[in-house]
């Protein structure tokens, strides 16, 4: 198993907490790197959205939640996975078209969702997955649960209509969901300003009647704190929040991307404000962790992801012969 | 007449009533479903008795509905989503499709959408192009949705809540002439379920086998009763679900009768009952047939306003006649 | 014929406008009587959606308008299309399906269009017409026509997905369009209360950066003025304004309605309000228009009404024989 | 290899460059369109050549765009409005369906909508089950929308300019697999027309008649030139619009062969090529069929990622190979 216990709390609040995070960041980074080698060697079919630069984001919302909470995750959601407790074996196997991966081989990159840890799945379509976390705090609502969802889109995604009608939704029926908006602004090639004519994309709360927030994205206390607030707000019963985690990636929107959009200044000038490097030297100032436990805490994710990465590589190929049986699930008699 | 003589609208409700009785997770979302009871009065008074969580009334956001129900089927609840219009699915055509239909399978089977959509389908009420149309082809084309097009008050409360039972998504398309039409047989009390993807014959006749669905079915058995009377006996069969298809019963007819037609409201060019030709034409009783199949469906056009346009779009008791004395005459 | 001819100009601004602004609203108001009443003896098919007590924001709109300018209307369209100038004769003879109608008898209430007027048609899927007016302004856009488009549409729409994407599309674009809502409180059965959690729906202009203005929908001459400043703004190039109407439909949403979820108290409250008694007042008041003449303007209405009632009976039916022929415009070589 | 020998994604390109050189009225918009140059390079230049006001850049509004697009449409303009994977077609269903394909026929004829709506369609990229689908189905029953499935960049060039030249709403099927694949004939400079609704019978053989669609044009082809080894000899036609739909070189070719197969990669539960069957089954040539009719189609499963998963749900050449052997050597 290449999944770590759960931490929930402060970033900050512990050395084992600032340990907590700064491992999920380095997985997610060390997972991506991994996963475009294997990519660029050919190992992995389709394509593939990197999360490079915004390891922040997951990791902070995911450390103020439970592991009961649920999450909705996008087509750029290996960091969403990882920091809600997936296991990376699995995650590797499914780009890999292994029949252990989390879909079998079924479903890919986009496809990927776990139960055992209440993430209910990335999503190829843009904004798909808003109006389904709005349903998972319904439930959790109708069936008196006390759990939050959390659904992670893309500063594109709030200009499609899901995005819209599920804020609503949430609104008016006081449903314990946030909206967690990961602005890194661009979607695909469409900059947030030629998208948009507004300056914060939270202000967009104001169309519902919900509280909007705008803050670092990069800074993982930052993302932990709103999200804690927003987190006690949905489970008080006071209805949904709208997060905007202000951030980057440092890599193409695909493989196919050729940047032709932004400037290389651009990407560098964000490539300073690495959230792992801010964390590090945040925790350094702090005392909470020396640069020997960083190190090693580095070398921790790293021995996962290539231990993940040879176990995948070794298990067997997904079957087409259970496609069929596939598509339903059984009627339990 | 007894009074288990019900119209489709009240078989309808007694299921969801049935369900909610049985299940504390079924509950019903969609526009007007509350205190209006429905568009179409299917909901009725539910609401009064099931209260406002359970029967919950939306605003007009069919997309942001269909998500939230299939968010809430993935964590444990069983919705039962109206839309009001079938017409309106066209809104909500990603949750349904890209999402609903594909999660089972595309996350490795570890989750499912128990989901019903019942929609409001057909022409027939003068609403027009928008607010008529027969569109179960767009969902029996893909894969990981049961389609269900429900005949009579009898086979509407059996098969809704067979789709309620189910662990997939279902959509449950009700044409809306049918609503207020008292149904030709009893609707038993209690919670009885008709599986999903087992045909019905509905009656037997050795000259040509009627495969219809939805309105069409009330429509080939008054076409039936018709010809009986010129000596032509028709074998009237309802697939009841058209995904998955039961064709047995066809087949097994087509070897008796030697002929087929199929009969649909939907616009005839890419229809549905293609599926059931196709099937025969591939079939086990292909060498049985000693007569071309004979193709019944609604003119390739939207569904005018006026009632004398209306009516000429789609098959009426007298086309189905005619076309069925004509293919019985012709081909011997 | 019997349109009149259009009169641009504050309803305020002459005895010739206020005697136009008055005859609009009345004769809408007698339409939708004649129709009601048609539909009660069983001569008219389907369903519809009456805007009785909601006569000033067309006419208002429209006065605001040039005949060039286009609008798109909604399934309570009747008064939209009689304000832009349509002809009353086309329209009952479209409800009672006859060739001369407008749709020729294929379209009925929700689709009637009028090309000469500049109504792109009225919709019977809510929200539908939005982006279409869209459209509209983005062509006057490119081809530097000048125009401005204008979509009405109800409270209920707001919360369509097509409300949304439209309105940021107006926003991103600066394309001269007026997004007109008739917030009547209800969509069909669903209060405003119940279906957005804000105090105003202009507030949703903040979500786009575009102005928001909640005004009295039954004031013709605070609606003028409104959809004035709009206009101005559309076609200087600014952008889009989304205006609200606050506004009641006295009648049940649609032949349907039992009106369980509304009191009588509420529909009397809001018939004191009435449109058109509130602007007879004012004219009074200010002199513009005498006892004798508001009757005369209310005769020549029900007269012109009666007339095209008349002669659409006379009218013949729309023929089957065309239906094919009529789905594709013809390819021309 | 002649420099005509061009790519879809090439041939595509131009038929829009000469369009707007033709018409002021035409432009495009779409997602990532502009700089980017298209999710497939379908636009590539474009954006540099014509401008951001004609090659227009959108948010991801798939609604909006197709709304806006009708409503330019309306208004004098001819946009092309390119959807990024035919699957988001299903966020804008309602402008296609209920809006575009309609409007003319609802209102009487004073208002059209030329609009193209172009969408990457189809598998074999790896983007599994929300990036794969063949929808054309749908379309195909939604009567007011003509329907392209293009099979090669000469065809793509020819009927792309048809398209744009349609007063019409047309959908505009490209499946993305062809994109990079050269063409096997040479693509003509200048403007030349293919009409939509004429097939095309792209070889001739005198043992069974092959009806396939886009792909599955190029993966007959490929079988016709193995079965010729064998002495097997394939007709291939390809209707290059599935609406309207010309059927008689169909018949022509069945009344010479005897024998049917058709080929698509959409589902084959309610797949669109049944129309073909259902219309031969009706049919002139009904009575020249020798063997039974042959469907070859996508399984009925969502598109899996993995590469031999993804294969396994579509015809492949050696499918086709095999399946027209059989039918060949068992009726004759
Ligand atoms: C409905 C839909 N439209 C378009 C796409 C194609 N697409 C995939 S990701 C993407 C950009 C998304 O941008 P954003 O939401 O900001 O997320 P990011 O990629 O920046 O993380 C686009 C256009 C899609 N997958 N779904
Ligand atoms: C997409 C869609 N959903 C639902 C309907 C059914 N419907 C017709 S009118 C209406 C209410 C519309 O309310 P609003 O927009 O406020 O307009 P009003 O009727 O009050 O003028 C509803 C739900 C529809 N026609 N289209
Ligand atoms: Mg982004
Ligand atoms: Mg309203």
């Amino acid at each position: 198993m290449m999944t770590s216990a759960l931490i929930t709390g402060h970033p900050l609040g512990s050395k084992a907490n600032a340990r907590y995070a700064l491992l999920t960041m380095s997985r997610i980074r060390k997972f991506e790197e991994a996963v475009e080698d294997l990519f660029g060697r050919g190992m992995v079919h389709g394509t593939m959205h990197l999360s490079i630069g915004q390891e922040a984001s997951p990791t902070g919302v995911c450390m103020a939640l439970n592991i009961t909470d649920q999450i909705t995750s996008t087509h750029r959601g290996h960091g969403h996975c990882i920091a809600k407790g997936a296991d990376l074996t699995r995650m590797v196997a499914e780009l890999l078209g292994k029949e252990i991966g989390y879909g079998g081989g079924r479903g890919g990159s986009m496809h990927i969702a776990d139960v055992e840890t209440g993430n209910l799945g990335a999503n190829g379509i843009v904004a798909g997955g808003i109006p389904i976390a709005v349903g998972a705090a319904l439930a959790s609502q109708m069936m008196n649960k006390g759990t939050v969802a959390v659904s992670f889109f893309g500063d594109g995604a709030m200009n499609e209509g899901a995005f819209h009608e599920a804020a609503n939704l949430a609104a008016i029926w006081k449903l314990p969901v946030i909206l967690a908006c990961e602005n890194n602004k661009y979607g695909m090639s469409s900059s947030i300003e030629l998208a948009f004519a507004i300056d914060h994309l939270s202000e967009r709360g104001l169309a519902y009647g919900i509280p909007g927030v705008t803050l670092d994205g990069n800074d993982v206390s930052a993302v932990y704190e709103a999200t804690e607030v927003a987190v006690k707000r949905a489970r008080a019963g006071e209805g949904p929040t709208l997060l905007e985690f202000v951030t980057y990636r440092w890599k193409g929107h695909s493989r196919s991307d050729k940047n032709l959009y932004r400037t290389k200044e651009e990407i560098d000038e964000w490539k300073k404000k690495d959230p792992i490097l801010y964390f590090e030297h945040v925790v350094r100032e702090k005392a909470l962790l020396t640069d020997a436990e960083i190190a090693e805490i580095h070398k921790l994710a790293t021995d996962q992801v290539i231990a993940a990465v040879n176990e995948a590589m070794k298990a067997a190929p997904a079957d087409p012969a259970g496609l069929l049986d596939a598509v339903f699930k059984k009627v339990s008699a | 007449m007894s009074d288990r003589m019900l119209t489709m609208a009240q078989a309808l409700r007694e299921a969801m009533s049935i369900a909610m009785d049985e299940r504390p997770e079924v509950f019903i979302l969609g526009e007007d479903i509350g205190i209006y009871g429905g568009a179409f009065g299917v909901t009725g008074d539910l609401y009064h008795r099931y209260g406002k969580e359970r029967v919950r009334d939306t605003p007009i956001s069919e997309l942001g509905i269909v998500g939230a129900a299939v968010g809430a089927a993935l964590s444990g609840m069983r919705p039962i989503v109206e839309i009001q219009f079938s017409d309106f699915t066209a809104q909500a055509m990603d949750q349904i499709v890209n999402q609903a239909a594909k999660i089972h399978f595309m996350v490795g089977g570890g989750l499912n959408v128990p989901l019903v959509l019942r929609a409001a389908s057909g022409s027939g009420t003068g609403a027009a192009a928008q607010h008529s149309q027969s569109l179960e082809g767009w969902f029996a084309n893909v894969p990981g949705l049961k389609v269900v097009i429900p005949s009579s008050p009898y086979e509407a409360k059996g098969l809704l809540l067979s789709a309620i039972d189910d662990p997939n998504p279902v959509i449950f398309m009700e044409h809306k002439l049918l609503y207020k039409i008292p149904g030709r047989e009893e609707v038993p009390e209690g919670g009885y379920r008709i599986p999903l993807g087992v045909s019905r014959v509905l009656r037997e006749g050795k000259d040509l086998t009627v495969v219809a669905t939805g309105i069409m079915v009330f429509k080939a058995i008054a076409a039936a009763q018709e010809l009986e009377k010129e000596g032509v006996a028709l074998t009237v069969i309802d697939p009841r679900t058209i995904s998955p298809l039961d064709m047995d019963p066809v087949y097994e007819s087509v070897e008796k009768t030697g002929r087929l037609m199929v009969v649909q409201e939907a616009p005839e060019h890419g229809g549905f009952l293609n599926e059931v030709i196709a099937k025969v034409a591939t079939g086990p009783s292909l060498g049985s047939l000693i007569a071309p199949v004979v193709r019944l469906a609604g003119m390739n056009i939207p569904i005018p306003y006026a009632p004398q346009l209306e009516k000429a779009a789609v098959p009426q008791v007298p086309d189905i006649v005619k076309a069925a004395r004509n293919v019985v005459a012709n081909w011997r």
